[in-house]
């Protein structure tokens, strides 16, 4: 049941997934998709891990998975908790509005 | 006995603490009696060492007092000595005995004033540092009363200090000859990083050791020093303070700027005699400059309206002559002119005193006359002074005392015709402005009511200095008349004499007296002439020559340039950069930081996708960074 | 343990006068004045033994020994009198703020007293490390004196004044540190103590560079010419007993620094620069003098006299011979006398017609004759009046340095004139003129004319008597020109006949670590030869 | 098996390519979700079951669902589509496209320049990853817990509805939460 691929191959997927995932970030302004995008991003740095982990036989590719998988989702948890905040206070998802920070 | 020399300067100090300190708890009476009896007893002992002096000098004709060390140094020590030769007995003599004088004077001249003691004091503190100048023995004590002078100067030009003007003048005094201070500082340092000691006697012994006649060193040195004379002795091209410091009390310009300190650079060029022996061109310059500060002073006098400032110009006049003197090496004669000119310019100022005095400071020449007949005491002494000043033949000081030197001048190998020529063209334009003088404040109608006439005191003190004026001379009289040479040889025990009189010159000596006679004698005439009967005939030439009337009312329009080059453009930066440049240059390195800050506020836009954006294009430099390296 | 003393009574005063100043403002006044004097007449005796070669006195703690930093104070001649100087203006200024501070009168004199022992610190640290705690340790109570007791701008004035003594500062640190550090290289010992690192062996480059650290840094303090702008602004804004203390002590440290550091610690280097730093105490004479003269804010007035005064000790320090350098350090004395007296006028003045303006003054004299005297006095001796101390520092300057450079010194005799142009244009402003109608002043009081009247004894002693002065200052300058005039001459000779280059010799034939005294035998050379930068 | 695992790689680039341009928020979730399970697919295919197991357990299920919850929370309605249709007119593609391009070309390079075997040869199952987790990474499994202890804490927090503070809708300056 073993897919024998190249390795390069599967990093170049990851590679163009998360490339995509930055593209989501860097073009919408919608907030919930940001961060979807970022997840977008995480999930292709978790397929990096995996294929480089089936490469050795380890089992830390996984392990890493998992952790980026956590992080994941504590990130969603307090992420749309944030959303959910922002768009009472502006009634938009529009990411540029938030801009006290500025300088 | 010469061990007393101390109390020389030290009374009139302690004269001047007490009156200071006591302030104005001190009674008029009582401050006239302390500043008169310290000036007084310093007279008396001044005196004595004088007599002390002609009968029984000490070793080596002087006599050195070490009063503690000054500034006690390895390369350097400087006591605080005081050094009592002829020469600083006569500055000394004239010093104390004028000054005491003209204490007495002021007694009765200032009794007006609010701020008496304050007057009395500022005198007596002149006195004591007039003395400190004359007897220091070295280059550093003679700073202290060379600028203590100054200071006193400063302070008595100013001493009517409400008015602006005073001040500006007091200012202008202290300013011009501070830069021949600065000259001299130099030339001090110049002495002692050459020859390693400032005690003037080593000095001047060093010198001729270490310095070849007419080395580079010697005529720096020479050339420094004069500096410093030619300030403090209103000497071109440094004259120019000293009619305008005739803001001050007559009395202080009788003592100060007529007297003594004006003389100091005389003074000085004498006391360092021996490197301007070594530096001839130095000579010469002195001689220049003493020649042409005679003259022109001379005609800046003929001209000018106010009785004080023609009394200031010919001081300049006479010390032109006296620096003449000293650069054709005729110390004697230089010292001998300034003692006579000592006494009857003081008499002339206190007798102007006098008068402005009883015409209710009126000091324009054109608004007095006729007070012949009101002031009468004041008249004759005033006509002696004026004789004196003008070297009338045979009856005045002032003509054995203008006649050595002249003929000196003559015959000095430094000196010749035409250094004499422009001395006699000075002593014609002299006794023109003498007769002016006296005509016009005397003879002709009255303008002006008399409103006080002299008291006691200061008839006595005019009567007192116009008996010298008159007999001061005889101790001194050319060969052909008697050979009296007994200031001369009192001089020549200090600074060994350079002009040699060659014998067999009486005719000469005959010649030049006769017609030195003429000259001054006819320039009398005329003078008395043009500003009595020939009225009409001077106003017809006044007209004539307005602008070079001006030119020589303004004393040759010297404050006029020296405004345009020097003081304006310093006040001019000065205003320039009132806020100082180089905080600008501190301001731009704020400017730079600020700058920088508000470009890089720039990035903080609060917006997520730019930031974002951000990291992404540092994660690919990065990258870029690392593939290529 | 006296050493030890000299700095605890300033600071456990301060401490009191904080607590004590909650209840009554007087005790903390009384305090402060109290710990002083007690410090000045612990110092005083040690005056009759300055001839003694060595240190004077000496206290020694370890503090961080890994590091070769111990709390090591020592005094000598010179530091005496700084030291002197500081307690006597200390007192002064305490005296002369009598009134004039009313809020926060605890941690005023809290403040004050920090200050003091911080420079007297200063004085007598001879561990480099403790040196700079205590050079920094005067900064923070001067910014917060002139912070918050300062007149209308007294913010901008603070944080000018702190920026650029930190800045200068963190140059000093980086320079001790980069010496101690050769020193370790060179000897394998890792030690700031004063003496020991007065032998160390650096190469050319380090030598100049860590030369430059010391005397930015110091130049700073001083101030020399381009460094000087802290000044102006400080001193016109500091209340009157700071800017006392300012311009009578604190720039003192400036020229102590020099005279005990720059030079001995670096004599090459400094022979190398001794023309541009010489040129750069000359720019000051004069710069600070017109800048002076152009004021019509008396306290700036003053302060840029002060950058003129400083100019001096510059001139004097690089000139290093026995004339000038005890004409620097009587010009120290002497300038705190001076200058500190005229700003205790200027204050006297501010607290009767609240003002610094001088076009507001004029014909003070009528009303306060006592003020104008003493003004008369001060402002010649700050032109330098020969007969009062200040002349004796100038002129053994200026003789002094007329050895080492005839332009510049002629150039510096003119500072004479320009002096007279400002010191005159104090009294004629001031006291002189007609009097306005609507300034009524009082004369001075007896408190205001004592404190004067003592600067003024001084100066006149000075003037007339500088004997113990120079008998205290001699013996410690003669060490330090024992130790560095040798290297310094022959570097001044190289440089004259070199174009700007001078020589070091080898670090790597290097024989003994400890104090060379034997510098004829290690004097091997090295091909290392630096231009200046 | 080869073959599949390119399919299901096509799969999740062209769905997460979807996720990016949908301007519907619920649709994108959805694309994103069959790109979460072709990921998972990708996973198993190259022996790692069980963190595809947690793939489609965890991440397209019980994220999305949050996400989904939100989402409907929100009721995002036509408006906001007509909206998402502004945002995303051509122009604002240019920088960010060029950004990523550059980035993938990169990526790409370093991956392809440097040589790689094949991967796949074996299954690495769960108990081999269990006994990694509670052997030598027990540390960062309980760092991993605080974390979402945090995230629990943080999100409870923050999702409290202050009914105080006025709604804003100028749209102007705000945003802390």
């Amino acid at each position: 049941m073993i897919a024998e691929i190249p390795m390069e191959h599967g990093l170049l997927i990851a590679a163009v997934l998360f490339c995509l995932g930055l593209l989501g970030l860097l073009v919408r302004r919608n907030l919930i998709i940001m961060l979807i995008s970022v997840e977008i991003m995480l999930n292709a740095a978790g397929l990096a891990f995996i294929v480089a982990g089936a490469h050795w036989g380890q089992p830390d590719g996984q392990v890493m998975f998992i952790f980026i998988l956590t992080m994941a989702a504590a990130e969603v948890a307090v992420g749309l908790a944030v959303i959910l905040q922002f768009y009472w206070k502006h009634h938009s998802l529009d990411a540029d509005l938030a801009s006290t920070m500025k300088g | 006995m010469y061990d007393l020399v101390w109390l020389l300067p030290a009374l009139p100090f302690a004269g001047f603490l007490v009156l200071t300190l006591g302030g104005p708890r001190i009674s008029r009476g009582a401050c006239a009696w302390i500043a008169c009896s310290t000036v007084g007893i310093s007279t008396a002992i001044m005196l004595a060492f004088a007599v002390g002096f002609l009968i029984h000098p000490p070793a080596e004709h002087a006599h050195t007092l070490t009063l503690w060390r000054w500034i006690p140094l390895e390369a350097v020590g400087i006591p605080f000595s005081l050094r009592l030769d002829t020469l600083s007995q006569a500055m000394a003599s004239v010093i104390t005995g004028v000054g005491f004088l003209i204490h007495l004077y002021s007694t009765e001249y200032m009794k007006m004033d609010p701020d008496y003691n304050r007057f009395f004091a500022y005198l007596n503190l002149f006195v004591g540092f007039m003395l400190l100048l004359v007897l220091a023995d070295n280059f550093v004590l003679l700073l202290v009363g060379w600028e203590g002078v100054g200071l006193c100067s400063y302070l008595l030009i100013g001493f009517w200090y409400r008015d602006p003007a005073n001040g500006r003048a007091a200012r202008k005094a202290f300013v011009v000859t501070r830069i021949g201070d600065a000259a001299l500082l130099i030339g001090i340092f110049l002495i002692f990083a050459e020859l390693g000691t400032l005690h003037i006697p080593e000095v001047l012994a060093l010198a001729p050791e270490r310095w070849e006649l007419g080395s580079g060193v010697a005529l720096a040195a020479a050339l420094l020093i004069l500096g410093g004379a030619v300030g403090k002795s209103a000497q071109l091209p440094l004259q120019t303070w000293l009619p305008d410091a005739m803001a001050g009390p007559t009395p202080v310009s009788a003592l100060i700027h007529a007297a003594t300190m004006v003389t100091a650079g005389v003074y000085l060029i004498a006391r360092t005699h021996g490197l301007f022996e070594l530096a001839p061109p130095a000579m010469q310059t002195v001689a220049v400059i003493g020649s042409v500060t005679l003259f022109t002073a001379a005609c800046a006098a003929l001209v000018q309206r106010d009785i004080k400032r023609v009394l200031a110009y010919s001081t300049i006049s006479q010390i032109g002559y006296m620096f003449l003197a000293l650069g054709v090496g005729a110390w004697a004669g230089a010292l001998f002119h300034f003692m006579t000119h000592a006494w009857f310019k003081a008499l002339l100022f206190l007798a102007a005193g006098a008068v402005i005095n009883a015409l209710h400071h009126e000091q324009d020449l054109f608004r007095m006359g006729g007070l012949r007949k009101k002031l009468p005491l004041v008249f004759w002494t005033f006509l002696i002074g004026a004789a004196c000043l003008a070297a009338l033949p045979l009856v005045t000081s002032g003509f054995y005392s203008k006649e050595k030197l002249l003929w000196d001048v003559w015959i000095s190998p430094y000196g010749g015709p035409w250094f004499w020529a422009v001395a006699m063209a000075g002593a014609f334009v002299t006794a023109l402005y003498s007769a002016r003088l006296v005509a016009l404040v005397f003879f002709g109608p009255a303008r002006t009511q008399v409103s006080a006439r002299p008291g006691g005191r200061v008839g006595f003190v005019l009567v007192i200095l116009a008996i010298w004026s008159l007999i001061g001379g005889g101790i001194e009289l050319p060969h052909t008349f008697a050979h009296v040479t007994v200031f001369s040889d009192f001089v020549a025990m200090t600074i060994p004499t350079l002009v040699e009189l060659p014998p067999g010159l009486d005719a000469q000596l005959w010649t030049l007296l006769a017609v030195a006679s003429v000259i001054v004698v006819a320039g009398a005439t005329l003078g008395a002439w043009l500003y009595g009967a020939g009225a009409p005939a001077r106003e017809a030439l006044a007209a004539r020559t307005g602008a070079v009337h001006r030119f020589l009312m303004n004393g040759w329009e010297f404050d006029r340039l020296y405004d345009t080059i020097l003081v304006r453009p310093y006040v001019r930066l000065a205003e320039w950069n009132r806020a100082d440049g180089v905080d600008k240059a501190v301001f731009l390195i704020t400017g730079l930081t600020r700058a920088a800050h508000v470009a890089i506020q720039r990035t903080q836009h609060g917006q997520l996708r730019r930031y974002a954006a951000g990291v992404a294009t540092g994660a690919v430099i990065i990258l870029l960074i690392m593939l290529f390296q | 343990m006296i050493l030890f003393w000299l700095i605890a009574l300033p600071a456990l005063g301060g401490v009191f006068a904080l607590l004590a100043g909650r209840r009554s403002p007087e005790a903390a006044r009384w305090i402060s004045i109290a710990a002083l004097a007690a410090g000045f007449a612990l110092a005083i005796p040690y005056l009759g033994r300055a001839t003694e070669t060595g240190w004077l006195a000496e206290f020694s703690l370890p503090w961080i020994p890994r590091l070769g930093i111990s709390f090591h104070l020592a005094m000598d001649g010179l530091s005496l009198l700084l030291v002197l100087l500081t307690y006597l203006l200390g007192i002064l200024s305490v005296v002369v703020s009598w009134r004039s501070i009313d809020r926060r009168v605890g941690f005023f004199h809290f403040n004050m007293l920090w200050i003091l022992t911080g420079t007297i610190g200063v004085f007598i640290a001879t561990d480099l490390f403790l040196f700079f705690f205590f050079w920094e340790l005067m900064v923070l109570p001067m910014f917060l004196v002139i912070g918050i007791w300062g007149h209308e701008n007294r913010n901008y004035a603070a944080i000018k004044f702190f920026i650029f003594t930190q800045a200068s500062g963190l140059l000093l640190l980086v320079a001790i540190v980069g010496l101690a550090f050769a020193h370790f290289h060179t000897t394998g010992v890792l030690t700031f103590h004063y003496d020991e690192l007065l032998g160390a062996e650096l190469t050319a480059v380090a030598q100049m560079w860590l030369m430059l650290g010391f005397f930015v840094a110091f130049a700073v303090k001083v101030p020399a010419f381009p460094f000087h702008t802290w000044l102006a602004d400080a001193h016109s804004e500091a209340p009157t007993g700071g800017s006392v203390i300012l311009a009578g002590v604190l720039l003192k440290t400036g020229g102590y620094g020099l005279i005990r550091f720059v030079v001995p610690l670096f004599p090459e280097a400094s022979a190398a620069f001794a023309p541009y730093a010489m040129a750069m105490g000359v720019a000051g004479i004069l710069y600070g003098a017109k800048l002076a003269f152009a004021q019509s804010d008396l306290k700036r007035l003053i302060a840029y006299t002060s950058i003129s005064h400083m100019g001096f000790i510059l001139l004097g320090v690089f000139s290093w011979n026995e004339l000038a350098l005890q004409g620097s350090v009587v010009q120290m004395i002497c300038h705190g006398f001076s200058t500190g007296a005229l700003f205790i006028l200027a204050g006297c003045l501010y607290d009767r017609i609240h003002t610094r303006d001088l076009s507001r003054m004029g014909g003070f004299r009528d009303q306060a004759p006592r003020m104008a005297a003493l003004g008369l006095f001060f402002a010649m001796a700050s032109l330098g009046l020969p007969g009062l101390g200040n002349f004796i520092g100038e002129f053994l300057v200026l003789v002094g340095a007329f050895q080492a450079s005839v332009p510049l010194t002629v150039l510096a005799t003119l500072g004479v004139v320009a002096a007279a142009v400002y010191s005159l244009w104090i009294v004629q402003r001031v006291f002189h003129g007609t009097p306005h109608s609507s300034s009524r002043i009082t004369d001075l009081n007896l408190r205001e004319f004592g404190a004067l009247a003592v600067l003024l004894i001084g100066l006149l002693w000075f003037g007339l008597y500088p004997k113990p002065l120079l008998d205290t200052a001699d013996k410690p300058l003669r060490e330090l020109r024992n130790h560095a005039s040798e290297r310094f001459e022959r570097a001044t000779e190289l440089r004259r006949h070199g174009e700007a280059v001078f020589r070091i010799p080898d670090p790597g034939a290097q024989t003994h670590p400890v104090r060379r005294t034997d510098a004829p035998e290690t004097h091997r050379h090295s091909a290392a030869t630096i231009a200046l930068p | 098996m080869t073959v599949a695992f390119y399919i299901t790689a096509a799969i999740a680039l062209l769905t997460t390519m979807r996720v990016v341009t949908h301007t519907n928020a619920v649709h994108a979730l959805l694309y994103f979700v069959i790109s979460l399970l072709s990921v998972a697919l990708m996973f198993y295919l190259i022996g790692a079951p069980f963190v595809a197991a947690l793939e489609v357990i965890i991440y397209a299920g019980a994220i999305m669902v949050l996400f989904l919850f939100v989402i409907m929370m929100l009721n995002v309605g036509e408006e906001h589509a007509r909206q998402e249709r502004d945002w995303l007119s051509r122009r604002f593609w240019a920088g960010p496209g060029v950004l990523c391009a550059a980035l993938l070309a990169i990526t790409a390079w370093v991956i392809i320049e440097t040589a790689h075997p094949s991967v796949g040869h074996e299954v690495v199952g769960a108990r081999d990853v269990g006994a990694s987790l509670f052997g030598p990474y027990l540390i960062a499994v309980q760092l991993a817990a605080l974390l979402l202890l945090g995230g629990l804490v943080g999100a409870s927090h923050l999702r409290r509805h202050d009914r105080r503070t006025p709604l804003r809708t100028d749209g102007g300056k705000g945003g802390e939460s």
